[in-house]
């Protein structure tokens, strides 16, 4: 299954050196979206201020459904479902792997929504531990959804417009909770922030098996 | 009571269940008629009790009768995710038809219910806190609930065949439980963990005793009994739509075969 | 003779038309089968359903000793499907393609590299990615990669289109040779002549049945 | 001209209609952003009610973003491209076409999103020619624009990310300029808001313009 | 006899590849003519570039009394080019399909019902979206669109691949009497019986360039 998952993960990102669309587009993407907010909400930072923890995390979130969706855009190309259905991978090693993939270029994007929160938001980074440690559970819950939402969808013609209606709402609490944990974090509370990374890790942990146990029967559907 | 399409259209295969006579030309049966006597009869004393016999509420005046769709909606509405969740794992383990027509039905009717919920929520929220919305936890994770049956629907909606349509709602049904309970709580704590919780409803602790408690326990009892009717409606709306799916389909096998002959 | 293909009455629906309208058919271990038939007849369908790839919607359908119905999973994994569009990604170059597949099916990676020489997958072809190659090339690279697979049951779907003259003897040569190390081929073809020349058994389709040859005996 | 618009919209609400994605999804989906946002900015109405205009506007363009990248899906499918380019429609035409299409996907999006702000953020619609007087020049700037960076986006195989790059930075006036209308329109100041109007109905007459004079130059590129 | 294709050392890039190394072809007026050679040879560039579709990148090149270089333009509308994938629209029926492109390309819509009937494309084919037919229907709903069309220089691009043996009949007729009516048609194809039965001039190329009979005198 591990191997499985180092193979499949491995093949995305080597696509994803291939074609740059992740550092190259969906980077650019999420730091444009910051822009967009800054902008649509009011010139005084009042707000931005108030809201950057939230801002930061809807535009993960954006960034996430726009990954998932090519994530599995290469996977939907005709015949291609075929060729790994036929294949002798195990779904949940394929699960895990394209939740891998998908979780590193979270990581990116994370990482430059970061650096442009503090620049344009003039965010102060403090408590580096609870930021982290929430942010990685975080991505990992939102990139197992994301993968098992995300199969959900394939084949389908509609599956632009579908992925995004179905995964957004599950992932209403990775939002909250996210949120919350950053919120604690810049406001130099931790011990606040951490019974909400605890949720995140229970999210991801509900998510990784639920994806490892339901991704077969999606993916194997006859 | 507009709800799904009690009376069906078309020629009437036999309905799973109830022996219907032959060319009988909708999906009711003895006991759904039975069922829907029950709601028709029960309705007129719902509107009873709750306008007419029970008082105004202190605070909330007259608007308090709204209570009396509300909270039941919501019962109704939490009751038929819960059954879709289980037919979602009975359908992964046993694989039929059966509960495929459960899950998604309940799932159906659960989406009007919980519509029910917010449009009455908000038209109460109107009157007594003068705006029909609040990003108040309970409000949000109904209306988070609402979207993922939406969700459920339009994946259904977008399968092209009936094999993949069950597999993929199944685990979308079977996801819906945890997710309630995942975003429910989140919004709880979201709220509470925050310093100046802004609880609306401090206001509203009436004691509900009485013909009130009485008059609430029974509009919840004939909204289940209106579950359960619709559900058996839906089911076999369901069933009929797939067997004149398969009536046309052994149809176009024929026509087909007929074809290659010629 | 073991039957690897046993397929009666099969009705398969593609988005809830009847593709397939009741198909007998019977292929023995070894052999050497083509179908034939108009467009539209469900030559592709047949193929895909005995992946295991489209469900069995009624009917009784025996793949490799397997049942479709309710072990569609065990086929997959020992068949190889050549479809028409190959199933490659076409962002990754030739050779990774083989690579990555050959990996995902525990393919040995020596074979792999066997069959794209012999495919002429070399050179600026093998680390070009797939999306640039032209249509036979593309063609050649996915019969490399069904050739490494060394499956028991082998379902061409038109495998001569694209390929050039030299391309369709070697796929030829290499049919022939599963046949004799025990593969047993079905092959979709509008090409007779070529499975003409191949020795198949024909079996004619029309309006999703099987009209002459599903049987040894017929 | 006009008739090849009126083919090409056709063919589009054609399929939208036996697709039902516009309706059944990008709604939903816009819908689903609006209430993201509530949840994401505090809880008070403050953030909120002080920033509804401008969530509407963002809202708005990311249901753009994704009714372009499904309008100019269906186009990208191989061999089609080929057979638009041989084809007599002059390129104004197709631009139009394309345009007009999206733009009524996108009222509806923005109904829905209107009944949505009115009933979540608690926004009291007033001045109601002004609203559909900046609202309706500013669909038609989106729509040109969304039409004419999605063609450009066509064909690539990374158009679901290079798609939001270049369509957002475009937009951003727009989505100053509608937001701004807005904020006049809901405090009861319209005579604040027309300057805005007249600035979208710029934008609008100069996307459509370039529309109408380069999309030949994109489409034909050979 | 005026000549319809003339490219001389016509080199053309496909995403920096030189697909094209220098190509010499001449093609009159109302002939017939197959381009063959192997996967890779460059047949599928040489057809749409001859459509206006790939930029040539020097050398020069004239279709139809224009040059490509610098009015391309004015050249699509006048080919037909059948392309492998057909170019049609996955969503829409084939009637409407056939009817979008009619309009598109200014074709008499009872042309395009003559031609759609002719190819079988009516009753379920008709109103059954694209995505959903099997390849060679999908190719019929190609051809059906492309004969309506009467373009003065078809350009077809293995035509046969796919289509039964009726359907390949059928075309061939079609494009016999197209060339009776006056029009031109080069056909890139592996099908040397086919296109020697219809009579073709065959023009080799390999490696990006003419190597036998691009010019009438060789
Ligand atoms: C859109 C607006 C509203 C929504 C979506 C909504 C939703 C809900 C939900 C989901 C519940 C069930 C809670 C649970 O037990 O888990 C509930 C219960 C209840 N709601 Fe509402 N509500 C809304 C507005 C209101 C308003 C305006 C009032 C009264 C002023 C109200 C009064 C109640 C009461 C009394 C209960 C039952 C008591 C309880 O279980 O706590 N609701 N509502
Ligand atoms: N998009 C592309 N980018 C780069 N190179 C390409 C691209 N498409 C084709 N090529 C290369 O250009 C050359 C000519 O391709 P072309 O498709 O014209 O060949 P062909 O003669 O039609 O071959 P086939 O018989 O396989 O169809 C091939 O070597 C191919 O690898
Ligand atoms: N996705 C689909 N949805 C609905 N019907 C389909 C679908 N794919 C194919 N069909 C129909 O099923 C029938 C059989 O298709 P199939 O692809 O098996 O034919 P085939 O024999 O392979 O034809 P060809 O020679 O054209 O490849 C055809 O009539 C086709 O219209
Ligand atoms: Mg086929
Ligand atoms: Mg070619």
């Amino acid at each position: 299954m591990l191997r499985d998952a180092w193979l499949v993960a491995g093949k995305d990102l080597r696509m994803e050196v291939r074609t740059r669309v992740g550092l190259g587009q969906v980077v650019p993407f999420a730091v444009l979206v910051l822009v967009l907010f800054g902008f649509a909400l009011d010139p005084d930072r009042g707000i931005l201020e108030a809201a950057t923890p939230g801002l930061f995390w809807v535009t993960v979130l954006f960034a996430a459904v726009l990954g998932v969706q090519r994530a599995y855009a290469v996977e939907s190309a005709e015949g291609v479902r075929d060729a790994l259905r036929l294949s002798s991978l195990s779904a949940p090693g394929v699960f895990l792997g394209k939740t891998l993939a998908i979780a590193v270029q979270l990581v990116a994007v994370e990482v430059a929504l970061g650096v442009g929160v503090v620049i344009l938001y003039g965010a102060d980074p403090g408590g580096w531990v609870l930021l982290v440690g929430s942010a990685l559970p975080a991505t990992a819950g939102i990139a197992a959804a994301g993968s098992l939402y995300g199969v959900l969808a394939v084949g389908l013609r509609v599956r632009e417009t579908l992925l995004p209606l179905l995964l957004l709402p599950v992932l209403a609490p990775v939002l909250l909770a996210a949120t919350r944990a950053f919120e604690a974090a810049l406001d130099g509370s931790p011990a606040d922030g951490w019974p909400w990374a605890g949720l995140l890790a229970l999210f991801a942990v509900v998510y990784v098996g639920c994806g490892i146990g339901l991704y077969g029967t999606v993916l194997e559907e006859s | 009571m507009s709800i799904g399409n009690e009376q069906t259209a078309g020629t009437a295969p036999t309905v799973p269940g109830q022996s219907a006579p032959t060319g009988h030309r909708s999906t009711s049966s003895p006991l759904t008629r039975v069922l829907g006597i029950i709601v028709v009869l029960c309705i007129p004393l719902v509107v009873w009790l709750s306008f007419v016999a029970t008082p105004p509420d202190r605070v909330q005046g007259e608007s308090v009768r709204l209570l009396y769709v509300h909270v039941p909606s919501v019962t109704v509405a939490y009751v038929a995710c819960f059954v879709t969740f289980v037919s979602s794992i009975m359908w992964l383990w046993k694989r039929s038809e059966w509960w495929d027509l459960v899950g998604s039905s309940a799932a159906e009717i659960g989406s009007v219910f919980t519509a029910l919920t917010l449009v009455s929520g908000m038209i109460w929220g109107q009157i007594t806190w003068g705006t029909a919305w609040e990003w108040d936890p309970r409000l949000t994770s109904t209306l988070f609930l609402f979207l993922l049956l939406v969700g459920y629907q339009a994946l259904r909606a977008a399968s092209p065949d009936r094999s993949a349509r069950s597999r993929r709602s199944a685990v979308v049904g079977l996801l819906l439980v945890p997710n309630i309970i995942i975003v429910n709580r989140s919004v709880e704590w979201w709220r509470s963990l925050h310093q100046d919780a802004t609880l609306f409803r401090t206001d509203l602790d009436f004691r509900i005793e009485g013909l009130m408690l009485f008059t609430w326990m029974f509009t919840t009892a004939v909204g289940m009994v209106l579950l359960v009717w619709l559900m058996f409606h839906r089911f076999r709306v369901g069933w009929l739509a797939n067997r004149v799916e398969e009536q046309q389909l052994s149809e176009a096998v024929a026509a087909r075969r007929a074809e290659a002959t010629s | 003779m073991t039957s690897v293909i046993h397929l009666r009455d099969v009705v398969a629906l593609l988005g809830g038309f009847p593709a397939l309208t009741g198909v007998d058919l019977d292929v023995s271990a070894g052999e050497l089968v083509a179908l034939v038939g108009a467009n539209g007849a469900g030559k592709t369908t047949v193929l895909r359903l005995c992946a295991g790839l489209v469900p069995v919607a009624s009917g009784t359908a025996q793949v490799l000793g397997e049942d479709l119905g309710r072990n569609a999973r065990a086929v997959r994994s020992r068949v190889g499907l050549l479809g028409p569009s190959g199933g490659l990604y076409d962002e990754l170059t030739a050779s990774d393609n083989l690579r990555f597949f050959a990996r995902a099916s525990r393919v040995d990676l020596t074979d792999v590299e066997r069959a794209a020489e012999r495919f002429g997958i070399t050179g600026r072809i093998g680390a070009t990615p797939v999306g640039r190659l032209s249509t036979g090339q593309r063609r050649r690279v996915a019969l490399a990669s069904l050739v490494a697979r060394r499956a028991e049951l082998w379902l061409l779907d038109e495998p001569h289109a694209g390929l050039d003259a030299e391309g369709r003897d070697l796929l030829d040569s290499v049919v022939r040779s599963a046949v004799a190390a025990g593969a047993t081929v079905v092959i979709a073809s509008h090409d007779l002549d070529r499975t003409e020349g191949l020795g198949c058994r024909h079996v004619t389709l029309a309006g999703g049945s099987v009209t002459h040859g599903g049987d040894h005996a017929a």
